[in-house]
């Protein structure tokens, strides 16, 4: 069954990707930011896996699959570090975050 | 021959370094002899060298002895070497005979000063250099020379350093005479160029007109500059600002006449440019006008005298530019004699009246200086050049020569004769209003007379001695019947002009006539009195400030160099030198706050960055695939 | 039965090593007893680093030729080694200089656990050869120091260069992710040999991959215009972590980028020398104006550090094995310079309490003459001066430059040194030229009269002195190690 | 034949519906205000990728996508947000409004540029995918492969989770003040 | 012994860095070291062998072989004269700090240390980037001695210092790297000469803004003005000669042709800052002031000499190069013992200071008549070679430096009789004394040094390069 070629795939990707950034550009929560984060990274995995898909060989999923752990391990930080600065009474948002500038 | 013109050279040297740095373990009078033994231990060795020369004949007379390669460059080289020959011995007796004695006046003179050891190692210092001038046995040590005598002329001329006028004098003689060090460099840079050597030799090889003319206007500039000659005369009667002996030395018998020295030494180059040798002389001629009518008007004892000396130094700048060497010469040594004992006379007075110069306040000191009396009358009468005193014998055939040059001699003959006038007048308006009369006022009341001890012999023991040179010393030459200066000075410059006899005769007699009118009249304006002097403000005032010569200078050279200067410091050295480079720290510095502007902290604008220079050079990199 | 891949231990030794170390000093986190706790895990620590260092030495002399390891997933070469050496160096110096940092004692264990850790992810980030590992690499070492920048809670300035940190790295990441996504896309393979193989001139998916593959090794070699985040978290973070990251992070993403731009894009070298060379200009230009008017010591250095990720960038620009030479051979003396001076500064910071800067140097030189010493060489070196290594580093660049015909990026290093002197010589006006009575302390007293002499953080300003001296006298075996190491590569 | 084609429009279809899902929820995420929503979004759109990997043959990946992600990672998410209590925000709002414009900017020049690479691309290797043995994609592959050629990659994914996890205690922790701690710098 | 002339100091330096000395045993270490060094030297001075001329005394070292880089050092005849220049002038320099007893003795001596020995490095070595090493070794220690130890405006003083003079030598990096790495060589014996105008226009600016030749000079008052007397000395007595080196080594040597192309634009700079230096020497209102200018227009007096490129001029440079270096070093140690007593250098409110101090007024006065090149003095030697040289150039060139030499007059004379002579200023009191023994044994052996070379110029002028050669061939010379 063959259906619709890896490009389309690909173009959902780019999407994604596109879409993320624009979620971290824009948005100030950093929650959000991470969120969006995530979806760059999976507009690249989906990249990944079409493309291995495309060529028949594994190393894309693999790589996807690494990505996933990665990406865990960077909302695990991202986590930790908001709830830290919860802790000190900041309130969550990007902007905020400018002592340090000049 | 050579040793006695080293032993010459060097022992003032040593004198003035044991002087110097003997310093307060001699006492002041210790000094005093060890620079008169000095002097007189290198009169002996002229002599000696003197001797020896006359020992000798034509070629051999002249010899070169080199100590050792004082600068060489390459291929250019020049020795420190003497030079003896006929006359570098003559200016040796000279230099250091007058220096000797003046030296051993100063003793007196300067007596009680407490920097007579600075004075009497000036004093040895400027004997050696001007020795170093007259011996150096190539032109860069003649230029040494011609520094170093600048340099310690102007030492001495500020030797009394706390009055301001002094300094001033001295500054301005020694600018003025930079000015011709620098010119008569040139003229060598040019020598070096067309013959790549300096020795004495190379002035007598040929050149092109051009090459001829620069260089002898480049020594002429050194000579005139030197000897107060016109257009740079005006540094000599200031430089009266230093002790009385100095001026006798240095500004009447020895440093000045360098530069009728320094034509004669060079005169193969001046022969091969006529035009600037007649330049010399006309210099010579304006000049001694010049200084006789300015002598006319001056108050200043020693600055009458001073005037004197430029306009006899005219006229040897009148003999030596028309090719008349020997007569130059010869009046370059009478004239040592009589003007040292004019000053060092007038330096009696002036002793003797507290150091007042001003001639007004004098008067009727022939009974109260009787001795200084003589020797004055004596002087005058050398200076004036009557019969049978040392300047007759030399002034005139000074004239004859110039009658013997055509139509542009004639014009100088007939200035000379005018300033032989002049000479009379001025020479006896000081004498008579000195001496002549009535004791003044002033007189009465600050004489006091030479005590018989030290000061009092070397004063006076040194004045006599002159007195009895101005009196016989002319007779060693009398050009119509026997001239033994000529012959000994022929082998070193062969003279141009051989006046013939009727012109010996008229202008011996024309000039003898000219010199006893000025006496005369002399004597009616101020010495009977008989005669009202004529009054002529505008004149007066003119040749009061001395033709306005000092103005002019300034007004052309130095106002225009305070300026140039000043203005230079405020609108280059301040704003484009100095501050262009802050003002570009501070431009960088307020580009980095715009950049730093940048970083404002916010995470998102970082991100923004970084995006959109992925998106930039992803777009470059397909772009330019 | 699955045929397991041959395992060459020997090159993971070094790895292998600061892993175990990062375990133990974990282990003692929650084993040892609160006063020993300390000790030990910095000892454990620094044992690890000097252990790898060992290792990573043994491993230069062993690996004439390169040699791909465990399915070419790293590679086994003198690059990466002399990348390690020096990486793991730094790792020591900071292990040092963290020591007498003052803050709170607990997680000790875990800082030093997670210092380890970062170094143990460069050291495999430097010898990564797909592009995998290196994205795994990658993440490895910046995660451990996302957490490093906040290992000190209690100061906000921590926490806000962590999640800075964390996010614009993550963004960097995922731009390097995609990239590497589109160049697996463009060539069907992920290890640099193969895209140099497979890859074809002028293929747009390459280059857009190829393009964002050097944005994200430009982040994290903080290079105009991804430097951004550089001076914030340089200033946040804690001073030893701050020297840690200038010297081993900037020596580890250079040299991955000269090994991955050399080995994978030879093809399209005519395109990247260009755009390296451009990022190189913009860097000098920002770093160096920026840093003109800092007044923070940490943030002007920082900014100093990205005008040196320009000089660094030059050699590479090159692409030649000179090229390669002159940035090995520059990185050696730069990461003793960025910890030494760190270290001075964290010496001043721990005297005060309060942040460093160019005003409270005031005097500084004469109270602590080895330091002030040290510092003035370390700045002396930083501005390319001779008798220290800087010179010889900013000569080589710009040697390779020239070598490579672009005369006009030799006059634009010149004239950027040129403004750098500025600042570097303000904190030797400071340091030196100042007296101490004019020290005025920006919101702060001075706490605790005589300042603390510590042992360790002078021997490591001494070690970083050594280093910088004799780098500049000791050239021509560090040019033969940087030679060897560079010719591994495919110029 | 026919089966083939009904197939072939199956695929297209749910691919269409996955697609669609999968870029809206996008949108959601980045544009809620409240990060709860998003945070649900985010799973959608988790979930409709998982349905394109698996159209595109990778069932593991497929499955671990919504184990890890869906189970693990936003969970976590979620209790976080819990933790700090959702609170909301003008999504749009604040900074200067020359961000707002270049991001948009900068992420269209982004999309438009891999589009276009692509594009130039599809006209080559991309337009149809080759056939792969059905195996592909399939546990055991994706585990032969993890133990042979990328046995490193594996540990390390496991080394970078065990970094993160120490993060996440260190972070996380309560923080003990201790009495006799000095003042901090 | 080129490398001991070098290591010596260094490694006293360090000596004196490290040992735990009291400030008395701090400063006599470095003064032993400071003549034992001059010691040395006098054995070079004594063992060369100037009737073969050439580089002697080399040693060669390879320091990186990739880019034939050497540690190479040798003395030509005129880098014998230059490196006694140096190190005489750094002992005084040395002895007159040690005298005065500046505080944190140890840096202080240490540096000065440092810097002899970097010095002297720049004029013994033989390759490039070493030269260039050297080059750039000497304005450390520079630094520091100006901004720590110099007058109220000292900050200022030294980052102008520093900001001109890297400007410079940054360009000449970059025309060494391009120089070399284009000749494959960086060893200044070896290395041909090159056409090139970029890479000879890099090393004159350097050269230029140490000298420093007119427009260039914005740093000299200020350094000058604000350092301690002697580094003062050091500065306008030898760092500035450095430059003059680099034009007579590198820029004539090694660029025949653009030598000759830029020849006329060079020299009129020169001219120019001749004459503007005298004039604005003449104009300034304080002692230093006057020293400071008069050295801008004897650096450039110098550079027109080496830039006549024949004979006389390169040998009246060399010469005149010492001379220099003597005098104004004299002159700012003078100056620094006039200021002590006066606490200013306010010309206006000094004078008089000859009465009852024979020593200083004899001192001053010797200094200050071989400054204004008085005939038989060794600087006239020197600027009568020079511009004899450049006169053959163009009468113009020595016109102008005739008219300078004039200037000069006015100047020194300014300067002398402003401190000395005149009724005594409000600055002067009674309690000024004469000058002391050890500030005597400071300043004697300079004037001294300066009273030989009176004496016998030629030692300098006719042992710097070997003798007759043809005119025009200068790189011969350093074959």
């Amino acid at each position: 069954m063959t259906g619709p070629g890896v490009a389309w795939y690909l173009g959902v990707a780019a999407f994604l990707f596109a879409t993320g950034s624009l979620g971290v550009l824009l948005r100030r929560n950093p929650l959000i930011v991470l969120l969006s984060l995530e979806i760059m990274l999976n507009g690249a995995n989906l990249a990944l896996i079409g493309f291995s898909r495309n060529f028949g060989n594994g190393d894309g999923q693999i790589f996807a699959l690494a990505v996933m752990a990665v990406a865990a391990s960077e909302v695990v930080v991202g986590l930790g570090l908001i709830v830290a600065l919860n802790r000190k009474r900041v309130t969550l948002d990007v902007d905020r975050l400018n002592r340090l500038r000049g | 021959m050579t040793t006695g013109a080293w032993i010459c050279l060097v022992s003032p040297l040593v004198s003035a370094i044991l002087i110097t740095l003997g310093g307060t373990r001699l006492s002041r009078r210790t000094a005093g002899y060890l620079a008169t033994l000095a002097c007189f231990v290198s009169f002996s060795g002229a002599l000696a060298s003197f001797v020896a020369m006359l020992g000798r004949s034509g070629g051999d007379r002249e010899v070169v002895s080199t100590a050792w390669t004082w600068l060489s460059a390459g291929r250019y080289s020049s020795g420190f070497e003497v030079l003896v020959d006929p006359l570098s011995v003559m200016m040796m007796l000279i230099v250091s005979g007058v220096g000797a004695l003046i030296v051993a006046y100063s003793i007196g003179y300067m007596d009680g000063d407490p920097e007579e050891r600075r004075y009497f190692a000036y004093m040895s210092l400027f004997v050696f250099s001007m020795l170093l001038l007259v011996q150096g046995g190539n032109l860069l040590l003649l230029l040494a020379g011609w520094g170093m005598v600048g340099l310690s002329s102007y030492l001495l001329i500020g030797f009394w350093h706390e009055r301001p006028n002094a300094i001033a004098a001295a500054k301005k003689a020694f600018i003025m005479n930079a000015i011709g060090d620098a010119t008569m460099a040139l003229a060598f840079f040019l020598l070096i160029k067309q013959s790549g050597g300096l020795a004495f030799g190379v002035l007598n090889a040929h050149y092109s007109s051009t090459t001829a003319n620069l260089v002898a206007l480049g020594l002429l500039g050194g000579a005139v500059a030197k000897s107060a000659q016109l257009p740079l005369q005006t540094w000599l009667p200031d430089a009266m600002e230093g002790p009385t002996p100095v001026s006798a030395l240095i500004h009447a018998a020895t440093m000045v006449t360098a530069g009728v020295y320094l034509i004669v030494r060079t005169h193969a180059i001046f022969e091969q440019a006529p035009k600037i040798a007649d330049l010399a002389a006309g210099l010579g001629a304006g000049t001694l006008l010049l200084a006789g009518l300015i002598a006319l008007v001056q108050v200043d004892i020693k600055r009458v005298i001073a005037y004197s000396t430029m306009s006899q130094i005219g006229y040897m700048f009148l003999g030596a530019g028309l090719g008349a060497y020997a007569n130059g010469m010869f009046h370059l040594m009478t004239h040592a004699f009589f003007k040292a004992l004019l000053f060092l006379a007038a330096g009696i007075v002036i002793h003797a009246l507290a150091d007042e110069q001003d001639i007004r306040k004098m008067g009727g000191l022939r009974r109260l200086l009787p001795g200084t009396y003589w020797a004055s009358l004596i002087g005058s009468l050398a200076l004036v050049g009557i019969f049978p005193f040392a300047g007759f014998f030399s002034k005139d055939s000074i004239l004859a020569a110039a009658m013997a040059h055509g139509t542009y001699g004639y014009i100088l003959w007939v200035a000379g004769l005018t300033g032989t006038f002049l000479t009379g007048l001025y020479t006896f308006r000081l004498f008579f209003i000195v001496f002549g009369g009535e004791p003044s006022a002033f007189v009465r009341e600050h004489f006091h007379a030479l005590k018989r001890d030290v000061v009092g012999v070397s004063m006076g023991g040194t004045v006599a001695v002159l007195a009895v040179l101005s009196l016989f010393g002319g007779w060693i030459q009398f050009s119509p019947w026997w001239h033994p200066v000529d012959t000994w000075l022929r082998t070193v410059a062969e003279p141009l002009v051989t006046p013939k006899s009727w012109q010996e005769w008229t202008s011996i007699g024309a000039s003898l006539l000219l010199g006893l009118a000025g006496i005369y009249s002399a004597w009616l304006f101020y010495g009977a009195r008989r005669v009202a002097v004529p009054r002529l403000d505008v004149a007066q005032r003119i040749l009061e400030r001395k033709f306005y010569f000092d103005e002019l200078y300034d007004a052309l050279f130095y106002i225009p160099a305070v300026l140039l200067a000043k203005g230079l410091y405020v609108l280059v050295e301040q704003p484009l030198v100095r501050g262009s480079v802050t003002e570009l720290g501070e431009d960088a510095r307020d580009v980095g706050g715009l950049v730093a502007r940048l970083q404002t902290g916010l995470l998102r604008t970082y991100v923004l960055a970084i995006a959109t220079s992925v998106a930039v050079l992803a777009i470059i990199f397909v772009a330019v695939r | 039965m699955i045929p397991r891949p041959h395992i060459d231990w020997f090159a993971l030794a070094p790895v292998n090593s600061l892993l175990a170390a990062s375990a133990l000093a974990l282990l003692c986190a929650v084993l040892v007893p609160r006063p020993w706790r300390k000790p030990v895990a910095a000892a454990l620590c620094g044992v690890g680093y000097a252990v790898a260092i060992g290792f990573v030495i043994a491993l230069y002399v062993r690996s004439g030729q390169g040699s791909g390891v465990v399915a070419d997933a790293v590679r086994r070469d003198r690059l990466a080694e002399l990348a390690g050496i020096i990486i793991a160096g730094s790792g020591l110096l900071a292990t040092a200089l963290s020591y007498g940092e003052r803050w709170r004692e607990d997680h000790t264990g875990e800082y030093y656990a997670l210092l380890a850790a970062a170094g143990g992810g460069m050291l495999f980030f430097v010898s990564a050869n797909n592009l995998l590992t290196l994205f795994l690499g990658l993440e490895w070492f910046s995660i451990s120091l996302y957490i490093l920048c906040a290992v000190d809670r209690d100061r906000l300035g921590g926490l806000e260069a962590a999640l800075k940190y964390l996010v614009i790295g993550g963004f960097g990441s995922a731009v390097l992710l995609f990239g590497s996504a589109l160049v697996y896309g463009a060539t069907g393979v992920l290890d640099f040999a193969g895209i140099a193989s497979a890859g074809r001139e002028h293929d747009a998916l390459l280059l857009v991959g190829l393009a964002m593959i050097v944005a994200g090794l430009g982040f994290k070699a903080s290079a105009a215009p991804f430097h951004m985040w550089t001076p914030d978290v340089y200033e946040g973070a804690p001073t030893p972590v701050t020297a840690f990251m200038a010297a081993a992070t900037k020596t580890a993403a250079l040299v991955v980028t000269l090994r991955v731009l050399v080995t994978a894009f030879p093809g399209d070298a005519h395109i990247w020398t260009v755009a390296v060379a451009a990022i190189a200009v913009f860097s000098l230009a920002v770093g160096n104006l920026a840093a003109l008017v800092q007044k923070g010591v940490k943030r002007m250095l920082a900014y100093s550090s990205i005008s040196h990720a320009g000089f660094m960038l030059i050699p590479i620009s090159a692409e030649s094995a000179l090229g390669g030479r002159a940035l090995l051979y520059y990185l050696v003396p730069y990461a003793a310079m960025s910890i030494g001076a760190f270290a001075v500064v964290a010496a001043r910071e721990r005297e005060l309490g309060v942040p460093v800067t160019i005003d409270n140097l005031a005097g500084f030189g004469w109270e602590r003459p080895l330091l002030g010493i040290s510092m003035w060489a370390f700045m002396l070196g930083f501005a390319g001066f001779p008798l220290t290594g800087g010179f010889v580093g900013k000569f080589y660049a710009f040697a390779a430059a020239y070598r490579h015909g672009w005369t006009w990026l030799v006059i634009v290093g010149v004239i950027a040194t040129l403004v750098s002197l500025y600042y570097y010589l303000a904190v030797i006006r400071a340091m030196f030229m100042r007296r101490t009575e004019e020290l005025q302390l920006a919101g702060g007293t001075v706490s605790g009269g005589s300042p603390p002499r510590e042992l360790l953080l002078q021997s490591t300003v001494c070690a970083c002195l050594v280093v910088t001296v004799g780098s500049f006298f000791a050239v021509q075996p560090l040019i033969d190690l940087a030679k060897h190491a560079a010719n591994g590569l495919p110029f | 034949m026919l089966v083939a084609t009904a197939g072939n429009v199956l695929v297209w279809a749910v691919w269409m519906v996955a697609a669609f899902a999968c870029l809206a929820s996008a949108v959601a995420v980045v544009s809620f205000s409240n990060p709860f929503y998003s945070a649900l979004a985010l799973i959608g759109n988790l979930g409709s990728l998982a349905v394109l990997y698996l159209l595109l043959s990778s069932e593991f990946v497929a499955a671990a996508q919504v184990l890890v992600y869906a189970g693990a990672v936003m969970v976590m998410f979620l209790f976080v947000i819990a933790y700090i209590g959702p609170r909301s925000e003008s999504p749009w709002a604040g900074g200067p409004s020359w961000q707002a414009v270049g991001a948009v900017l900068a992420a269209a020049a982004l999309l438009v540029e891999i589009i276009v690479a692509i594009g130039l691309k599809a006209g080559g290797r991309l337009a149809h995918s080759p056939d792969v043995h059905g195996s592909f994609g399939s546990p055991a592959y994706i585990g032969r492969l993890f133990l042979t050629d990328h046995l490193l990659a594996f540990e390390i994914t496991s080394i970078v989770l065990l970094v993160a996890a120490i993060g996440g205690v260190i972070l996380g922790a309560h923080s003990r003040r201790l009495p006799e701690e000095l003042p901090h710098p | 012994m080129t490398t001991l002339l070098i290591v010596l100091p260094l490694g006293a330096a360090l000596l004196v860095w490290l040992l735990p000395l009291n400030r008395i045993s701090a400063g006599s270490l470095a003064l032993l070291a400071a003549l034992v060094e001059v010691g040395i030297w006098i054995q070079l001075l004594v063992r060369y062998d100037f009737h073969r001329g050439g580089l002697q005394y080399e040693q060669q070292r390879s320091w990186f072989s990739d880019l034939h880089v050497s540690y190479h050092v040798g003395v030509y005849g005129f880098s014998v004269w230059l490196i006694g220049l140096t190190v005489v002038v750094m002992a005084a320099a040395i002895a007159y700090a040690f005298w005065v007893g500046r505080e944190q003795t140890r840096a202080y001596m240490g540096l000065m240390l440092l810097l002899t020995g970097s010095i002297v490095g720049v004029f013994a070595a033989q390759d490039l980037l070493l030269f260039y090493a050297f080059f750039e070794a000497m304005l450390i220690p520079l630094y520091v001695l100006v901004g720590v130890w110099g007058g109220p405006g000292r900050l200022g003083a030294t980052l102008k210092f520093v900001i001109y003079t890297m400007a410079g030598s940054l360009l000449m990096l970059a025309a060494i790297i391009v120089y070399g790495l284009s000749q494959d060589t960086f060893d200044l014996v070896d290395i041909h000469s090159s056409s090139s105008n970029w890479i000879f226009l890099g090393f004159v600016a350097a050269f230029a803004i140490k000298a420093p030749l007119f427009p260039l000079h914005g740093w000299l008052p200020d350094a000058y003005r604000e350092s301690t007397p002697e580094v003062a000395a050091v500065l306008s007595g030898v760092v500035s000669k450095a430059a003059a080196y680099g034009f007579l080594r590198i820029a004539v040597a090694k660029f025949p042709e653009p030598a000759q192309h830029f020849r006329g634009f060079i020299l009129a700079l020169a001219a120019v800052g001749l004459v503007y230096g005298s004039l604005l020497a003449f104009r300034a209102p304080d002692v230093r002031g006057i020293v400071a200018y008069s050295s801008l227009a004897q650096m450039s007096l110098i550079t027109m000499g080496v830039f006549a490129v024949n004979d006389l001029g390169l040998d009246g440079s060399v010469l005149q190069m010492v001379n220099h270096g003597l005098v104004s070093a004299a002159l700012f140690l003078l100056a620094g013992m006039v200021e002590r007593r006066t606490l200013t250098g306010d010309l206006t409110r000094i004078g008089g200071m000859a009465r009852g101090r024979p020593a200083l007024a004899t001192m001053l006065m010797t200094t200050g008549v071989i400054a204004l090149a008085v005939p038989l003095s060794s600087a006239f030697a020197g600027e009568f070679l020079i511009l004899a040289g450049v006169f053959r150039r163009g009468w113009g060139w020595a016109a102008v430096g005739a008219v300078a030499s004039v200037l000069a007059a006015m100047y020194v004379l300014r300067l002398v009789s402003a401190v000395l002579h005149r009724e005594v200023g409000p600055a002067v009191s009674d309690a000024a004394l004469d000058l002391r023994p050890a500030e005597l044994g400071v300043v004697v052996p300079l004037v001294a040094c300066l009273l030989v070379l009176s004496a016998w110029p030629a030692a300098v002028s006719g042992h710097s390069f070997r003798g007759d050669r043809p005119q025009a061939d200068v790189n011969a010379q350093f074959r």
